[in-house]
């Protein structure tokens, strides 16, 4: 409770006292996430990312001379709220750049708001791949497609032995797990890896043994999990319950953290697409920035596990700072098109925008990078 | 021969289990005030509940104006033109007095959803003639300076007789009073017994659950005795105040024309 | 109130709610006015069940959802299988055939409703109602084909109206979609209105307050209840489609539980069975959460807003508006107190 | 063949803790009238108490399930002294608001003071499934399924055989007549509240090892527990338990051999599906008129 409470007066000190070592106004950049409900964990993970992002670069002297301030407005796991907390963040805050919105669901609703503010907003996390193919030449995302994603993992499929010959499917009932479940099922179908058994789960679902029940019964040697860290932990756990007895591979950047210090019995293994491996920092692309992220985030004394999905705060921040930077001014249009002169390094990697979607209203999309991680026995390694 | 305006037929109800009317025969004529009584416990209120549609019979027939309702819910046997009144919440409360004689004339309008959008001429002509209307039945029933109150503000001998007005309303061809003087004091009791007067000089028939047995010697024209679920006498006031068997049924219960205790 | 003086005030309210956009030019204000608006229509329609028939429905999202799902498809076209080899298919319709299918797509599904769950009261209904939205939320959950499920309905196009002298324009400034919805706001009032002050009202209070009663006067009970529940569903779907072609993309989320429980607490603040409790509870609860944004963390103002609803109905259970009526017509209540107390008595 | 076994017990097992999360709302209501709309957050209370005990301060794990079902009596206790005492005798939509407003604030309390991250409570059982030919099972999972089924029978016996249980029935039934007989109806209010509270946390404590604590794992087994209760006849103790293997059942093999999509949707359907047939519940409840 102790830390909590000094966590909380510095937040509140910080600043307070980095308004006094800079003589300008500060550079507001809104954020919005899901800071309760649902899915809040992540949320906070990516604020909390998003915050010692701002910390970085203000003690480096922030942008222009300029300090910065992250605006976080709570967008409570639900559509209507995050239309709310944009239209909060640009009409009463002013900000000149948005960040947000964690699941597509937010990020979509919010979509309509972008055009009609004309203010660009850089996209962390939210996977659906309409979110950049909509025309909609506001957005920027960081984060990657599920086919990206799927791409990246069929490079290394071949260092798989006994090798991957069928697949099956247990994936959240939303655009991410439907997302990826499309796009693994076709890149790897066109590597001549059939799908086997599709099966979905509601997010909130805690008993997931009707699905596994029925999925042990395809004979595909491999499960792809997809969905949030605390349903696939559950799914793991009852995956050896049901004796499921398939290769786990996870994806979208989720990972049971909860297995270290509690790992699953019998010696079973699993295999986790990450965009940032934290027990790796020097593996990262640019191991400095990686290892700045880390020890930041571990001087606040946050979870561990956050940092897998922290990082996507971290980097939208600096995607940011940059583009501002760029422009140099801070003006919404200016923000958006230095957003495709941006790039950086980032925690994931290098940060630079393609373009998507209809010609002349094009999305900025990055190529993010990918990891294997397995976890075996409480232990983690990079394949 | 006339058909009776009611007939209940060898009518037998249970209660989760319990038989509580064994074998029920009486008949209401057009224009009369026939008085339902008995003992406590002696099942004339679950009649009543019968009759009207509140609880289904195992066996027997009702008979309103020749027509078999048994089965028919409480509205539709209401609409036929048999109307009954309640013991205890015998009004709406959180309503005016006014308000709780107009909803009272709900069967004698007809207009719907889309005459009250778009205030109709038709619908507001209805309106119109139904306000007189429940202001004359708020006159005949001396609440007419009370028109403005909440209901539930009204003194204890008013709300009864707001109850009557409210089964009274739509004109009904059979009225069933269940124990319209309970709890009444003596210059009450004599008020409600002019309105049934009146009512019945309206054309109304009243079948009464009574247990005010001054008031109902006076005001019917024929008496029914219901005990342990099943009748034992069926006359004139005079001949039921000699029948033994009433005497006997009453004197093992309450005394006869005694105290009424709460139902 | 007089007769003269309570349209006086309410038609002098909607003047000066008109005239927001001239006076307080903020757009941020207009955004939140019109998004609690779209709640305060939805909470309109609740009243008319929950005020007026005493009818809990905490499914009462389920309308709103069905409404927005309606007006969302029928603008956007959808085709799909429907079994038997056979297709539906539907081209894009303009918004205004939108908003209509939601009025009547919510309002059957009223019936359908009404006709169900009105066979129990109490508890029960309030289940039913809430099971009743948690199946359409799995439907568009999971009926991909129509719905695109979790992925949302994206693309829905914005209000367009046709105005006199400028053809079909499609309303995208904030002080156009304001007025849309304080029109609609103003409409749903006074259909409810229109009904509570008819027979079919006087019935519907009738219900609430004694049905045993009400049905001996011949008042046909689940007759009027599903009367109620039609009329206040399909007002509630205006109310989604609003919602949908003001947010413009629609997802199953909208039939979550919170969105009721919103609606709920605006009728029950403001005090249900009054005319004007939606309205003055809606502008409370609608405003609310956004001026405790950043008042506190966001979970002590979720804390806030259920000590909220807990204070609210420990100390003010009929609401604000009879509160405060009740103190106008303080000179009645002491008429009423003497002989409420001799009915106690009595008893 | 060997599927639907598996199903059978994975529903068996789903059923036990349905059964329990039921018992507690249906008995809340048969006594009280009151919809409790905390059960979820009482049940997710049960759990971190649980974990709190177990992880943190490192007790037995036995005596902190024990203690988390006691902390969450309590807690019932308590909310039944300051919240429903109060609203005695208001009307059903104002106890259902006060009841939806305590559920956030305790929900978004224990994500304050929690945090949002799910946790795993350990548990002294093995992670390895007995195997029975075609079946497996976690020994866990039998442990719950086991402390279920005697909380059920301790619950019974409790109800049936003791004065404290004679007099709740009574109130259950009648509560005028009771008070009449001398029951104090208000205690047994308070006493009601916090043995369903109690049963809450109990079923949270035990299944939080098998799932994870998270600060809105009540909001779907508040629901849940609506419908279970719904399936029995609201206020039926029999029912709950019947309503409650109803669903393991029904989600089990629906999920198994229809669609894992609508998995969470049957329990829901088939409510409706009931009332449209039966209103009062697949156990028909003694209905009290008036």
């Amino acid at each position: 409770m102790l830390t909590r409470r000094t966590a909380l007066l510095s937040g509140l000190a910080l600043p307070a006292l980095s308004r006094t070592g800079f003589a300008a106004d500060p550079i507001r950049i809104g954020m919005t996430q899901p800071l309760t409900g649902a899915v809040a964990a992540s949320g906070n993970y990516v604020a909390n990312g998003a915050k010692i992002a701002v910390d970085v670069l203000n003690r480096a002297g922030g942008v222009m001379g300029r300090p910065i301030e992250l605006v976080l407005e709570d967008n409570k796991s639900n559509p209507r709220e995050a239309v709310a907390a944009v239209e909060k963040l640009v009409l009463r805050d002013k900000v000149p750049a948005l960040i947000g919105a964690w699941s597509s669901t937010f990020t979509l609703a919010i979509l309509p708001k972008l055009m009609e503010y004309k203010v660009p907003m850089v996209v962390e996390t939210s996977s659906a791949a309409r979110i950049t193919t909509s025309g909609n030449p506001y957005v920027f995302r960081i984060a990657p497609t599920s086919e990206m994603e799927a791409i990246g993992f069929a490079e290394l499929v071949g260092k798989y032995t006994p090798a991957i010959r069928k697949i099956d499917f247990l994936s959240v009932n939303n655009d991410f797990g439907r997302g990826a479940t499309e796009k693994y099922g076709a890149i790897l179908g066109a590597k001549g890896i059939p799908t086997g058994r599709v099966e979905t789960m509601t997010p909130e679902a805690t008993d997931l043994s009707a699905q596994l029940t029925a999925l042990k019964q395809s004979d595909g040697d491999t499960l792809f999990i997809t969905t949030g860290v605390e349903q696939l932990t559950l799914a793991m756990r009852q995956a050896i319950e049901q004796r499921v007895g398939k290769r786990i591979v996870s994806t979208g950047g989720s990972f049971p953290d909860a297995l270290i210090h509690q790992p699953l019995p019998g010696g079973a293994h699993s295999d986790h697409v990450l965009f940032y491996a934290p027990w790796f920092p020097e593996k990262a692309i640019h191991p400095e920035i990686a290892k700045t992220y880390t020890e930041e985030w571990n001087k606040h004394g946050w979870e561990f596990a956050g940092l897998t999905e922290g990082f996507r705060g971290y980097d939208a921040v600096l995607t940011v700072a940059e583009a501002v930077r760029i422009a140099g001014k801070v003006e919404p249009e200016a923000i958006r098109e230095a957003m495709w002169k941006v790039q950086i390094p980032g925690v994931n990697g290098n940060i630079h925008f393609q373009k998507e979607g209809p010609a002349g209203r094009e999305s900025g999309q990055n190529q993010p990078n990918v990891y294997i991680v397995r976890l075996a026995d409480g232990k983690t390694s990079l394949v | 021969m006339t058909v009776p305006l009611l007939q209940v037929e060898h009518v037998m109800v249970q209660i989760g289990g319990l038989v509580a009317v064994s074998d029920l025969s009486f008949m209401v004529n057009e224009g009369e005030v026939v008085s339902l009584i008995g003992p406590n416990g002696a099942g004339k209120t679950t009649a009543f509940n019968a009759i009207t549609g509140y609880m289904r019979p195992r066996r027997g027939a009702v008979r309103f104006a020749g027509r078999d309702i048994i089965g028919l819910s409480p509205e539709r046997i209401a609409a036929l033109g048999l109307v009954r009144s309640f013991q205890r919440t015998s009004i709406f409360g959180a309503c005016t007095v006014f308000d709780n004689a107009l909803t009272a004339l709900h069967l004698r309008g007809r207009s719907g959803l889309l005459g009250a959008f778009l205030a109709l001429p038709g619908t507001r002509r209805e309106e119109a003639l139904l306000r007189g209307e429940a202001m004359a039945m708020l006159d005949f029933v001396g609440l007419a300076a009370r028109a403005g109150l909440r209901a539930d503000s009204l003194a204890y001998g008013e709300q009864r007789r707001l109850g009557i007005a409210l089964a009274a309303a739509a004109t009904p061809r059979l009225l069933l009073l269940d124990e319209p003087a309970a709890g009444l004091n003596p210059s009450e009791t004599a008020e409600c017994m002019a309105l049934i007067r009146q009512l019945r000089d309206r054309g109304t028939t009243v079948l009464l659950v009574e247990h005010d047995m001054a008031m109902v010697m006076r005001i019917s024209d024929r008496v029914v005795v219901l005990n342990q679920g099943r009748i034992i006498a069926d006359g004139p006031p005079e001949t039921i105040r000699q029948d033994p068997e009433v005497i006997r049924a009453y004197l093992g219960g309450a005394p006869l024309g005694g105290h009424h205790a709460a139902a | 109130m007089s007769a003269v003086l309570a349209p006086l005030l309410g038609w002098s309210f909607a003047a000066a709610m008109a005239s927001v956009p001239f006076l307080f030019p903020d757009p941020y204000l207009l955004a939140v006015l019109t998004s609690a608006g779209i709640f305060i229509i939805g909470a309109i329609s609740l009243n008319l069940l929950l005020g007026y028939t005493g009818q809990l429905s905490l499914g009462h999202a389920a309308f709103f959802g069905l409404g927005a799902y309606a007006s969302a498809l029928a603008t956007l076209g959808f085709d799909i299988a429907i079994g038997f080899g056979l297709r539906l298919r539907l081209d894009p319709q303009p918004v205004w055939v939108g908003f209509l299918s939601a009025v009547v797509v919510a309002g059957l599904f009223g019936w359908l409703l009404g006709r169900l769950a009105f066979r129990v009261r109490g508890a029960y209904f309030v289940i039913i109602t809430i099971c009743f939205a948690q199946v359409l939320r799995m439907v568009s959950l999971n009926w991909v084909e129509l719905t695109q499920g979790p992925m949302a309905l994206t693309g829905i196009p914005p209000f367009a109206l046709w105005l006199p002298g400028q053809g079909v324009v499609e309303l995208t400034s904030k002080p156009q979609t304001y007025w849309l919805v304080l029109g609609v706001a103003v409409l749903a009032f006074l259909i409810v209105r229109q009904i509570v002050r008819s027979r079919i009202g006087r019935a519907l209070v009738a219900l609430r307050e004694n049905e045993t009663l009400a049905r001996s006067v011949g008042i046909r009970v689940t007759h009027y209840l599903v009367i109620a529940t039609v009329v206040s569903a399909g007002i509630a779907g205006a109310a989604g489609s609003l919602f949908a072609h003001y947010v413009r993309i629609i997802d199953p989320d909208v039939f979550l539980f919170i969105y009721t429980v919103t609606m709920v607490i605006m009728v029950v603040t403001g005090g249900k069975g009054t005319l004007w409790g939606p309205v003055v509870g809606g502008l409370i609860f609608g405003l609310l959460p956004d001026m405790l944004r950043g008042a506190a963390r966001p979970e002590a103002q979720w804390i806030a807003y259920g000590l909220a609803m807990i204070l609210l109905v420990m100390f003010l259970p009929r609401g604000i508006v009879p509160a405060f009526t009740g103190l106008l017509a303080g000179r009645r209540a002491r008429v009423v107190l003497p002989a409420a107390a001799a009915r106690e008595a009595a008893e | 063949m060997d599927q639907a076994l598996q199903h059978l017990v994975n529903g068996t097992v789903l059923g036990g803790t349905y059964a329990l999360l039921g018992i507690g709302l249906t008995l809340i209501f048969g006594v009280m009238r009151v919809v409790n709309f905390t059960h979820g957050e009482l049940y997710a209370f049960g759990a971190y108490m649980a974990y709190g005990l177990v992880s943190l301060l490192g007790l037995n794990f036995y005596l902190s399930l024990l203690l988390a079902a006691l902390l969450g009596a309590a807690l019932g206790a308590v909310i039944e002294r300051v919240l429903l005492r109060p609203l005695r005798g208001a009307d059903i939509d104002s106890v259902m608001l006060a009841m939806i407003g305590a559920a956030l604030v305790l929900q978004n309390a224990s994500m304050w003071a929690w945090g949002g991250v799910a946790k795993l409570v350990p548990s002294p059982f093995d992670g390895m499934p007995l195997v029975f030919g075609p079946v497996s099972v976690l020994p866990l999972r039998l442990f719950v399924l086991g402390v279920a089924v005697a909380l059920l029978l301790a619950f019974w016996f409790l109800l049936d055989r003791t004065r404290a249980g004679i007099a709740m029935r009574a109130t259950f039934q009648d509560p005028e007549t009771a008070a009449l007989m001398g029951v104090r109806v208000a205690w047994v209010g308070t006493a009601t509240f916090a043995i369903g509270s109690g049963l809450a946390a109990a079923a949270g404590a035990l299944l939080g090892p098998v799932f994870m604590v998270s600060p809105t794992m009540g909001d779907l087994v508040g629901l849940k527990a609506f419908a279970i209760v719904i399936l029995g006849g609201l206020g039926n103790l029999p029912g709950a338990v019947i309503g409650g293997f109803a669903l393991g059942y029904v989600e089990e093999f629906g999920g198994g051999f229809l669609s894992t999509e609508y998995r969470d949707a049957f329990g829901f359907l088939l409510i409706i599906l009931v009332l449209a047939i039966r209103p009062q519940g697949l156990v028909a409840a003694k209905e009290r008129v008036g």
